[in-house]
C-alpha cells in the first residue's frame, strides 16, 4: 500500500494533516484528515469569571477572534438572561460586519484568487496575490489593503483592539463611539460597496467569463450533497450577528430552525481515535460515516450554506447579487464547494450594506450601550456566524457567574466532516493508477478544503501566502518513492 | 567582578560548638561553596574577641576579601561589632553579614548532626545574600536647634525646662489654657505628702518666665512636616478672647461673670468654674480663656459683662478674637502628652454616677485640695456631712480583661495616700479593697506600713458589687461593699458612707490621631511605643520623636519627671552632635519604571512618599523613609527597591537556605 | 537517611518582633525542629508574595511569615499590608493547587518566644503530614488537580 | 528560494492562535522592508520551505527568527530545537512564546482532565469514550498524531532564547520598530540590546500609558466589570473598583483596553525585571484594601472570585512557579 502525507502547516487547533493512503493499484483506498493539536480550551475555562471568556476566547483564533469575543459575549449574556440595549447590540453587530468585510476581502484576493485568477495549474511562483495584481492591475492591491485597514479601523473603534477586541461584556459594551467615528465608519462603508461590487464585477469577469472555471466548479469532482447550516434574521433573512440557525436538506427542504439554547437536540460531535478535532453532525439525522445524502448528518458552514439556508439577504444589492448566484447556478440549494468563494463575495456586499445601515442609525451613537444584569447567572449558548462557519459558545456557571462548564463548536469544526469527504472525493478524481501527481494536481486536492476557508488556513490571508504541502507517495513496504512538495 | 568571600564561624565557647561542629561547617563552606566565591572558612573560639575580630580584618587585608560572613550570634548582638571590624580594615561595613547559629540554630536543636546540616544552610543563606550586599554609607541629616515639647504636664514641663537651661529654644504646646497637667489637681504626693502644688508652680513659672521657652497654651499641633532635624509644625493657637498683651490676670473678669458650668476638666466635674476662667489660681499663663460654648454673649450675642468690667486699658476683652496658625522649625519633637482617667461609671455594678457618695479618685483629690471646691474638707456629696467610714476601691478598671489588663501602677500609692488623708482629716474607718499591694520604689513600702499603723483595714479581694440595697438594719442607709476577703476565704459585706474609686490610667482619647500625626506606633491599648522597652524607653521608632510621661505607660511623678528629663537629655545630645546619622536603610523609586500608578501613595506612615503631579513619578524622601520596605513590597512594576534588604539579597538568601547554590554555576547564563 | 519525611520551611521574620523572639527561644533554649530556616526582613510590610512563591518553587515545603501583633507594628501599621497580601496570597496558592496549611502567617511579639517556638513546631508537624510539596513532579503532569475546596483559615492570632 | 546573499529571515508558528502572524502582516509597508532586507528562509504562512530544507541549512544560518506560540506538544518542542540550531537570533515573539499566554491555562489540569472534558462535552456523542490515541492503526496503516505534553511550555523552557518580544499579539507598530533596529543594525547604524533583553516594549506599565485620571488608592469593593453602571471614562479602572492589570502589566501597547474601557487583561506580561508577575498584582491590590480587618478583607477579596486567573492569566506556564527544581532535603541528614 502506499501513502500520501500531505503536511500543511496550518492552523486551529494545530496543524492540519492529510493522510493518502493507495491501494495496490495505485487507486486511493482512504484519506484521513487530521488535526494533531489540541489546547483544552473547554477545560482552563472553567473556573474563569464569565465575564472573561470572551477575552479568553479570542485567543483561540487570532484570525477571527471578533467571531469569538461575540458569541462569548453573546452566551454570556445568556448566562445572566440580560439583553444589551438595541444600541448595545448595533454596536457589536458593527463591529463584526467590519471584520467580515476584512475577513472575507482578505480570503478572497490572497487565498482564493490566485486559484481562479491565474488558474490552478499556473506555476507555483505565480499563485499568489503578487500574480494576481500583476494580473489584474496594481490598482486592486491597493484597494485590498486599503479594505482590509478599513474593516480593521471598524474593529478596533468599536472593539478597543485590531486583534483580540476587548469592550464585549455581559449585557453589551464597555463603551460607545463618537459622533465623528460613526461619520468615518459610515463612509468606510459607502467605499466598501463599491469595494463588493467591484469585487463581483472582477470575479464576473474572470471567473464566470471563463468556460474552464465555470465547468470547474459546475463539475463533480467539488460537488456535495450535503446539508447546509446558517443564522438567519425572522424573516429568515442572512444575519451574521443574531437569529436561529436555520437546517436545509440537501433536498433544499428546511427542515427546522434552533434557537442557541436548542443546539445540543440538533447538533453532536463524533470521536475519532486519530484526530484531536472532533466531527459534528446533524444530531436529529444522524452519523452513518463521511457520506453523501438525506441521510447523513454530514452538514456544512460557510457562506455558501448560509445562503442556502436563508431566503434571501436583507439588503437590497447584496438580495440583488443572491438571486442572480442562485439563477446562474441553477436554483437552490447549491452544493459546488467552488461556489463559496462566489457566496463569500454577496456575503462582503451584504456586509457593506450592514456596516452604512448601522452607521446611519440614529441611536448608534447614544450611550445607552450596556444593561447591567440584575439575574443571577447559570446557563447560555450564544451563536454567531462566523465567517467560517457557525460559531457556538456554551457557558454553565454557579451562581456568582464562575465557569463550571463549557462547550464549544468553533466555526471550521463543523466542515471538518465535509472537509475530509471533500480531500478524499478530490484525490480520488485526480489520483488515478498510473496518474502521475504533479502540483498542480495537489493543488487541485487542496482547491477542495481552501473553498471552507478552514481556520487552520485563514492565517495566511494577505500575503503572499501558499499553503505549503508536502506529499510523500510511498510503496508498499512504506518507503517514500517520489516526494512532491508544492506551495500554494 | 566577582566576589572573595570569607566565611567565620563561631564557637562561641561551647555554646555554638556543643551542637554544631564548627569545625566541619567552615572547612564545608570553604570547600562547597567555592564557586559562589568562598576563598577562606575559618572557626574560631570567640568571634567576637578582638582576637577574632583581627583574624576577619587580617584576612580582608591578606586575601582582599571582598564580603565577609560571620556565623555566631544573633545580630542584633554583634552585628555592629563586625560590621565595626570590617570598616576598620577598609571594607564597607555593610557588606558584612551575620547569621545566627546560635540563638537559632546550636540553642534550639539538639540533634547535631541536623544542627550542623541547619548550619551549613543558614551560612549558605549568609553567602549568597552577601554576594548581593551593596557598599552603603549612612546618611547624615543636620538637626535644627530648636524643640518642640508636646504637652504641658510634669513630664513636658521638666523636659522643656532641661533643654531650655541648657540653651536651646522650646516651643511648649499645650491644648488646656494652663499648663501643670494632672499634677496640678493634686493636693499632696505620695509617698512624701509634699503639697503637689508647692512643688509644681515654682516649676510652672519657670516655664513661663524662660527665655527659651516660648509657651503655646490653649494650643494644639495641627500638622506635621518633615523628617528629623526638620520638622516643620503647624500650631494652632486657639481663641483665647483675651489679649494676652494687655490682661493683667486681676480676675477681676471671672469674678463678674454670671454664669456658672461644671468643671469637667481641672475640677473634673467635682467643682464649678465661670465661662471666662483660669483653670485654677497659680495658673501659668495667668490669663483667663472664654469658654464660647457656655458664654451668654456667644450664645445669645448680649452680656459681656467681662468687658464691661475689665479694668485695663486697653481693654483686654476681644471677642473678635481669631484662631491663629502659625509654623514653627523643630529639630525634634518630645511628645508628652498624658493620660485620661477611667470613667468609672463604665463599671455599673460599682454605683459610679449612681450612688452620690461613690466618687473618682481625681474627684477625691480636688476634695482634698484646699483650694478645690470644699476648700480641703472631707465631705459626702452633700457637702456637710463627715464620712464615718470609706471604702477605697483599687485597681477599678486595671487588671481587668473586660476593661484594661494592665496595671495602672499609682493606683495602689494613690489609695493610700487616700487613706492617710482620710483618717488623718476626719477620723473614720477606712478599708480598702486590693488584689496586690504593689508598692515597689523608694520609701513606698515604708509608707504602707505607716498606713497600717495608723489603722487602715485592708481587704484582699476584687469588689463584687457597691450597693445601697441594704439586707441588716446596720447597712441602712449606707453603701455597703460586697468583695470576696480572699485571705480569709469569705464573702464580706462592709457598710460605708464614702467610696473612693482609684480608677485607672488610660491613653489619651485621641492617642491613636495623635500617633499617626506624629508618626509613631501605639501599642494595642493605644500606649506610644518605644524604639526598645528596657534600652531605649524614650525613643520611638521615627527618629526625633521622643515620648516621655504617661503617654508611654502609667506611670507616677517622679517616673515621668524622669523621662521628661531623659528625653531632653536625647534630643540635647542630638543638638550638640549637629547632626543624625541614619541606617542606610531606605527605599528609592526608579523613575523611569515607575508608571505613575500611585499605589504607593497610601502605604507609608511616614509621609516619605511624595507624588510628583508634573512628571506623574513618586519619589521617596530618604530622610523620612524608616526602611520598613512596605512600597518596595507593594510596587507593581517592581520600581522601587531598597538598600540593605533588597529582592536580590533576599532571593539569593531564599535560594542559599535552600541550598540551591550548591549546583548553580557562578556565571548564570541569562535566557 | 531517615524514612521520616523533613520538610524544609522558609521562615520570613520581622527585625522588631519575630526575629527578636526567636532570638528569645534560643537565649530560653527553647527546642523546636531544626527543619525551619528563617530570614531576617525589616518588617513584615517588606514580604513580597514573590519570596514565597521563589521559596515554594525553590524547593521549600512551607513559608510561615511572622510579624509584630497588630497594632504593635514598630513600622506602625505595615504588619496590615503583611495581613492583607497574604489573605490575597493564599486564595491564589491554593487556586494553584498549594494546601493552605503550607503557608501561614503568625504573629509574635519580641517577647513570645516559647510561643513561637511552638508555633514553629506545629507548622514543621503539618507540614510532615501534609508530605513534599513536590511541585517538580507537578509540573510533570503527575500532580493532582488543583482545586482545592477548603476556606482560608484565620489568621493565627 | 533566492539566494541573494541577503540575511536570512524566519518566522513560526508553534500551539499559537495566529494572531501574531496577523500582527505582523498588519504592519503595512514595513512587510516590503523586510523583503528588501531579509531572504526568508522559512515562513510557513508566507514562504515555500519546510522543515526539512530548515535541516538541510547550516546551523546558524538564519540571522534572525521570530517564533511565536507555545510548546504544547512534541512537534512543537522539535521544530523549536532545529530553529535555535539554525538561527543566531531566536525571539520569543508573542505573548505564548514568552510565557504561555491563554494557553498555558491548560497547565492547571492534567491532560487526562482536559481529555475527558473535550471528549466528552455536552454535545459530544461518546458512547464508547473514545479519545485521540498518539499512534493509531487503521486499515489502511498506522496513522499519528503529535504526543501531547503535561503542561505547556514557554519556548525559553526548552531553548535558550536571545531575546523576548512580549504582547497578545505584539502591537504593529512595536514590531515595525523592532524591524527598524535590525534593519539599522544591518546596516551598521545600531547595535543590538543586551542578550535576554526584551524588545518592542516600554520597561514602565501599562499606567504610564494610560490617559486615565488617577488618585491616591484605596479600595473599598472590587467590583465585575458589568455590575458597573456607568464606567467612568475618565478615571482609572481600578479606582472603580474593576480589577485592572495594567498596574503591573509592561507598557508598549499604548493601554488600549483601559482606553476603551476594558480592564487591562496582562497580555504584555511583567515590567522589566520583575520576577513573577502574578506576585507583584496581589501584592499591588492587596496594598491598597482599606481594612485591617480579616474578616473585611476577605468579605473584599471576594470580589476577585478567580485570583489565579486573574494574576496569572497570561503568565501561568512561564511564572517562577512552573521553573520549580528540587530543593536540597538533607535536613538531618549529611548527604550533598
Amino acid at each position: 500500500m502506499q501513502r500520501v502525507t500531505i503536511d500543511p502547516i496550518t492552523r486551529l487547533e494545530g496543524h492540519g494533516k492529510i493522510e493518502i493512503f493507495l491501494d495496490d493499484d495505485g487507486d486511493v483506498a482512504n484519506t484521513y484528515f487530521q488535526i494533531p493539536e489540541l489546547r483544552g480550551f473547554e477545560r482552563f475555562c472553567v473556573g474563569r469569571p464569565v465575564e472573561e471568556l470572551p477575552l479568553l476566547t479570542n485567543r483561540i483564533c487570532g484570525v477571527c477572534p471578533e467571531a469569538h469575543h461575540m458569541a462569548g459575549a453573546k452566551a454570556a449574556d445568556a448566562v445572566y438572561n440580560v439583553e444589551p440595549p438595541r444600541t448595545g447590540k448595533m454596536l457589536r453587530e458593527l463591529l463584526y460586519s467590519g471584520f467580515y468585510f476584512t475577513d472575507h476581502t482578505t480570503h478572497f484576493y490572497a487565498l482564493a484568487g490566485p486559484d481562479f485568477v491565474m488558474g490552478p495549474t499556473a506555476p507555483v511562483a505565480e499563485r499568489n496575490i503578487l500574480g494576481v495584481i500583476h494580473k489584474v492591475g496594481l490598482e486592486i492591491g491597493g484597494k485590498v489593503i486599503q479594505a482590509r485597514k478599513y474593516g480593521h479601523s471598524i474593529v478596533e473603534m468599536i472593539g478597543g483592539r485590531k486583534v483580540h477586541p476587548c469592550t464585549s461584556i455581559p449585557g453589551g459594551l464597555t463603551k460607545g463611539i463618537t459622533e465623528d467615528q460613526r461619520k468615518e465608519i459610515e463612509e468606510m462603508g459607502r467605499w466598501g460597496i463599491e469595494f463588493a461590487q467591484f469585487s463581483l464585477s472582477l470575479f464576473n469577469d474572470i471567473v464566470l467569463g471563463n468556460k474552464e472555471y465555470v465547468e470547474l466548479i459546475l463539475g463533480d469532482i467539488y460537488t456535495h450533497q450535503t446539508y447546509s447550516i446558517g443564522l438567519v434574521d425572522e424573516n429568515n433573512k442572512v444575519n451574521f450577528y443574531d437569529g436561529k440557525v436555520s437546517v436545509v436538506a440537501p433536498d433544499g427542504e428546511r427542515i427546522g430552525k434552533y434557537a442557541p439554547s436548542e443546539y445540543t437536540d440538533w447538533i453532536a460531535e463524533r470521536v475519532e481515535p486519530w484526530t484531536y478535532l472532533k466531527f459534528p453532525y446533524l444530531k436529529k439525522v444522524g452519523w452513518k460515516g463521511f457520506v453523501d445524502g438525506k441521510d447523513s448528518g454530514v452538514y456544512f458552514a460557510t457562506p455558501l450554506s448560509r445562503l442556502n439556508a436563508a431566503d434571501s439577504m436583507a439588503t437590497p444589492l447584496a438580495q440583488a447579487e443572491y438571486e442572480k448566484f442562485y439563477e446562474t447556478l441553477g436554483g437552490k440549494p447549491v452544493h459546488q464547494r467552488l461556489a463559496i468563494h462566489w457566496a463569500r463575495l454577496i456575503e462582503l456586499l451584504y456586509s457593506a450594506e450592514r456596516i452604512v445601515e448601522l452607521a446611519t442609525d440614529p441611536e448608534i451613537t447614544s450611550d445607552d450601550y450596556h444593561t447591567v444584569p440584575t439575574e443571577t447567572p447559570s446557563e447560555g449558548v450564544g451563536i454567531v456566524e462566523a465567517p467560517r462557519g457557525t460559531l457556538t459558545h456554551h457557558y454553565k456557571t454557579d451562581e456568582r457567574g464562575i465557569v463550571t462548564e463549557v462547550n464549544l463548536i468553533v466555526g471550521t469544526t463543523n466542515n471538518y466532516a465535509p472537509i475530509s469527504m471533500s480531500i478524499k472525493k478530490a484525490a480520488q478524481s485526480l489520483i488515478k493508477k498510473g496518474t502521475v501527481v504533479n502540483e498542480g494536481l495537489l493543488n487541485m486536492v487542496e482547491m477542495a478544503f481552501r473553498a471552507y476557508d478552514p481556520c487552520f488556513g485563514c492565517a495566511t490571508h494577505s500575503l503572499p501566502g501558499q499553503m505549503p504541502l508536502e506529499v510523500t507517495i510511498r510503496d508498499a513496504n512504506g518507503e517514500p518513492i517520489e516526494v512532491l512538495k508544492q506551495f500554494c | 567582578m566577582s566576589e572573595k568571600v570569607g566565611v567565620y564561624v563561631c564557637h562561641c565557647g561551647t555554646n555554638i560548638a556543643g551542637t554544631v561542629d564548627v569545625e566541619n561547617v567552615s572547612q564545608w563552606a570553604a570547600e562547597h561553596l567555592e564557586h559562589r566565591g568562598v576563598v577562606i572558612g575559618r572557626d574560631y573560639k570567640f568571634m567576637c574577641s578582638s582576637l577574632g575580630q583581627e583574624l576577619i580584618q587580617n584576612d580582608i587585608n591578606e586575601l582582599g576579601l571582598t564580603r565577609v560572613v560571620v556565623a555566631a550570634c544573633s545580630p542584633h548582638l554583634h552585628e555592629q561589632t563586625f560590621r565595626t571590624a570590617c570598616a576598620r580594615a577598609g571594607l564597607n561595613p555593610y557588606l558584612c553579614e551575620l547569621v545566627s547559629i546560635r540563638e537559632q540554630v546550636s540553642w534550639v536543636h539538639t540533634d547535631k548532626s541536623a544542627a550542623t546540616a541547619k548550619a551549613k544552610a543558614v551560612i549558605s543563606g549568609g553567602v549568597e545574600r552577601v554576594r548581593m550586599d551593596e557598599p552603603l554609607q549612612p546618611l547624615l541629616v543636620p538637626i535644627h536647634p530648636a524643640t518642640m515639647v508636646v504637652g504641658g504636664g510634669i513630664a513636658g514641663i521638666q523636659a522643656a525646662l532641661e533643654i531650655a537651661d541648657s540653651g536651646r529654644q522650646v516651643y511648649l504646646v499645650e491644648r488646656e489654657p494652663s499648663i501643670g497637667g494632672h499634677m496640678a489637681q493634686f493636693d499632696k504626693t505620695f509617698p512624701t505628702l509634699d503639697c503637689s502644688a508647692c512643688i509644681l508652680t515654682p516649676k510652672m513659672v519657670s516655664v513661663g518666665s524662660h527665655p527659651n521657652i516660648t509657651m503655646l497654651t490653649w494650643s494644639e499641633v495641627e500638622n506635621v512636616d518633615g523628617y528629623v532635624g526638620n520638622f516643620t509644625v503647624t500650631v494652632r493657637q486657639k481663641a483665647r478672647y483675651v489679649n494676652t498683651d494687655s490682661c493683667t490676670g486681676c480676675g477681676i473678669c471671672w469674678e463678674k461673670c454670671p454664669k456658672k458650668i461644671l468643671d469637667d476638666v481641672y475640677e473634673a466635674g467635682f467643682g464649678q468654674r465661670k465661662a471666662i476662667y483660669t483653670p485654677f489660681p497659680q495658673a501659668v499663663p495667668k490669663y483667663p480663656v472664654i469658654d464660647v460654648e457656655n458664654c451668654i454673649y456667644f450664645i445669645k450675642g448680649k452680656c459681656k459683662a467681662c468687658q464691661i468690667f475689665c479694668p485695663t486699658e486697653p481693654n483686654s476683652i476681644d471677642f473678635e478674637q481669631q484662631d491663629e496658625l502659625f509654623d514653627v522649625q523643630v529639630g525634634n519633637i518630645i511628645l508628652a502628652t498624658g493620660y485620661d482617667l477611667f470613667d468609672s461609671s463604665r463599671i455599673p455594678q460599682y454605683g459610679y454616677g449612681k450612688h452620690a457618695n461613690v466618687f473618682s479618685s481625681l474627684e477625691f483629690e480636688r476634695m482634698c485640695n484646699a483650694s478645690g471646691p470644699t476648700n480641703g474638707d472631707i465631705l459626702l456629696r452633700d457637702k456637710k456631712t463627715i464620712p464615718e467610714s470609706v471604702g477605697i476601691v483599687h485597681c477599678v478598671g486595671s487588671r481587668d480583661k473586660n476593661y484594661n489588663e494592665y496595671c495602672s501602677t499609682i493606683c495602689c500609692m494613690q489609695s493610700l495616700k487616700f487613706a492617710h488623708l482620710v483618717m488623718e482629716r476626719t477620723g473614720a474607718e477606712v478599708y480598702n479593697f486590693y488584689i496586690d499591694m504593689r508598692t515597689a520604689f523608694k520609701d513606698y513600702e515604708e509608707f504602707y506600713q505607716r498606713v497600717l499603723e495608723e489603722g487602715g483595714h485592708f481587704i484582699r479581694g476584687k469588689v463584687a458589687e457597691i450597693t445601697d440595697a441594704a439586707r441588716t438594719p446596720e447597712e441602712e442607709g449606707k453603701l455597703i461593699i460586697q468583695a470576696e476577703d480572699t485571705l480569709i476565704g469569705k464573702q464580706r459585706r462592709i457598710p460605708v458612707d464614702m467610696v473612693i474609686l482609684s480608677a485607672a490610667i488610660e491613653p489619651r482619647y485621641d492617642a491613636q490621631e495623635v500617633a499617626k500625626q506624629f508618626g509613631i506606633a501605639c501599642s494595642a491599648n493605644n500606649w506610644f511605643i518605644e524604639r526598645h522597652p528596657k534600652l531605649d524607653p524614650v525613643s520611638t521608632m521615627t527618629e526625633g520623636i521622643f515620648i516621655a510621661g504617661c503617654v508611654q505607660g502609667p506611670k507616677d511623678i517622679p517616673a515621668s519627671v524622669v523621662q521628661g528629663a531623659a528625653a531632653a537629655a536625647r534630643v540635647l545630645a542630638r543638638i550638640q552632635q549637629g547632626e543624625i546619622s541614619l541606617e542606610p536603610v531606605r527605599a528609592s523609586v526608579n523613575e523611569d519604571k515607575c508608571s505613575g500608578c500611585r499605589i504607593c501613595n497610601n502605604l507609608c506612615p511616614f509621609n516619605a512618599i511624595i507624588f510628583h503631579e508634573d512628571r506623574m513619578v513618586t519619589e521617596v524622601n530618604p530622610a523620612l523613609c524608616q526602611g520598613c520596605g512596605t512600597c518596595v513590597a507593594a510596587c507593581p512594576a517592581g520600581a522601587i527597591s531598597g538598600t540593605g534588604y533588597s529582592n536580590e539579597q533576599i532571593f539569593a538568601q531564599i535560594d542559599g537556605l535552600l541550598m540551591l547554590n550548591l549546583e548553580q554555576p557562578l556565571e548564570v547564563v541569562v535566557g | 537517611m531517615t524514612d521520616t519525611f523533613e520538610p524544609v520551611i522558609i521562615g520570613f521574620t520581622c527585625n522588631w518582633c519575630s526575629y527578636r523572639a526567636a532570638d528569645l527561644a534560643g537565649t530560653a533554649r527553647v527546642k523546636y525542629p531544626p527543619n525551619i530556616r528563617l530570614i531576617r526582613l525589616m518588617c513584615s510590610g517588606r514580604l513580597d508574595p514573590t519570596f514565597v512563591i521563589k521559596a515554594l518553587s525553590g524547593g521549600a515545603d512551607g513559608v510561615l511569615i511572622t510579624g509584630c501583633h497588630p497594632g504593635e507594628c514598630h513600622y506602625i501599621e505595615q504588619n496590615y499590608k503583611a495581613l492583607r497580601r497574604y489573605l490575597l496570597l493564599r486564595r491564589t496558592l491554593q487556586g494553584l493547587g498549594v494546601e493552605p496549611e503550607r503557608v501561614k502567617l503568625v504573629w509574635a511579639s519580641a517577647a513570645e518566644g516559647v510561643r513561637l517556638a511552638a508555633e514553629f513546631t506545629k507548622m514543621v508537624e503539618e507540614v510532615r503530614a501534609l508530605g513534599p510539596l513536590n511541585w517538580p513532579n507537578w509540573l510533570q503532569g503527575n500532580g493532582y488537580s488543583a482545586k482545592i475546596e477548603s476556606q482560608p483559615e484565620e489568621v493565627a492570632a | 528560494m533566492s539566494t541573494n546573499g541577503k540575511p536570512k529571515f524566519a518566522m513560526y508558528w508553534a500551539a499559537s492562535c495566529g494572531g501574531c502572524e496577523i500582527a505582523v502582516l498588519n504592519i503595512g509597508e514595513k512587510i516590503l522592508d523586510v523583503d528588501a532586507n531579509f531572504e526568508i528562509a522559512f515562513w510557513p504562512v508566507a514562504m515555500d520551505a519546510k522543515y526539512k530544507d530548515v535541516e538541510a541549512m547550516p546551523d546558524k544560518s538564519i540571522l534572525l527568527t521570530l517564533f511565536n506560540g507555545g510548546i504544547r506538544n512534541k512537534e512543537n518542542e522539535e521544530i523549536a530545537h532545529l530553529l535555535r540550531r539554525k538561527s543566531q537570533i531566536l525571539v520569543a515573539f508573542g505573548s505564548c512564546a514568552c510565557e504561555g499566554c491563554i494557553p498555558g491555562l491548560a497547565n492547571l489540569s492534567k491532560p487526562q482532565d482536559i481529555f475527558d472534558t473535550v471528549y466528552r462535552s455536552v454535545s459530544t456523542e461518546n458512547p464508547d469514550q473514545i479519545q485521540p490515541q498518539y499512534e493509531f492503526q487503521m486499515p489502511e496503516g498506522q496513522i499519528t498524531i503529535p504526543e501531547f505534553y503535561p503542561v505547556l511550555k514557554t519556548l525559553d523552557q526548552v531553548v535558550p532564547v536571545d531575546y523576548y518580544m512580549p504582547g497578545c499579539p505584539p502591537e504593529s507598530h512595536q514590531i515595525a520598530a523592532v524591524v527598524d533596529l535590525v534593519i539599522q543594525v544591518l546596516k551598521g547604524e545600531a547595535t543590538l540590546p543586551p542578550a535576554g533583553a526584551t524588545i518592542g516594549a516600554g520597561e514602565s506599565t501599562v499606567c504610564d500609558d494610560c490617559p486615565r485620571e488617577r488618585n491616591v488608592k484605596t479600595i473599598k469593593e472590587f467590583v465585575r466589570i458589568q455590575d458597573v453602571k456607568r464606567i467612568d471614562p475618565d478615571l482609572c479602572l481600578l479606582e472603580q473598583g474593576i480589577p485592572c492589570n495594567g498596574l503591573a502589566t509592561r507598557n508598549g501597547c499604548g493601554a488600549l483596553c483601559p482606553t476603551a474601557s476594558a480592564q487591562c487583561i496582562g497580555c504584555y506580561g511583567p515590567a522589566d525585571g520583575v520576577v513573577d508577575y502574578g506576585a507583584r498584582l496581589i501584592t499591588a491590590y492587596a496594598s491598597v484594601i482599606d481594612s485591617n480587618d480579616p474578616e473585611e478583607i476577605n468579605r473584599i477579596l471576594d470580589g476577585i472570585p478567580d485570583p489565579v486567573g486573574q494574576f496569572y492569566r497570561f503568565n501561568l506556564a512561564g511564572s517562577i512557579m512552573r521553573a520549580g527544581t528540587p530543593a536540597w532535603r538533607g535536613n538531618g541528614s549529611e548527604g550533598g
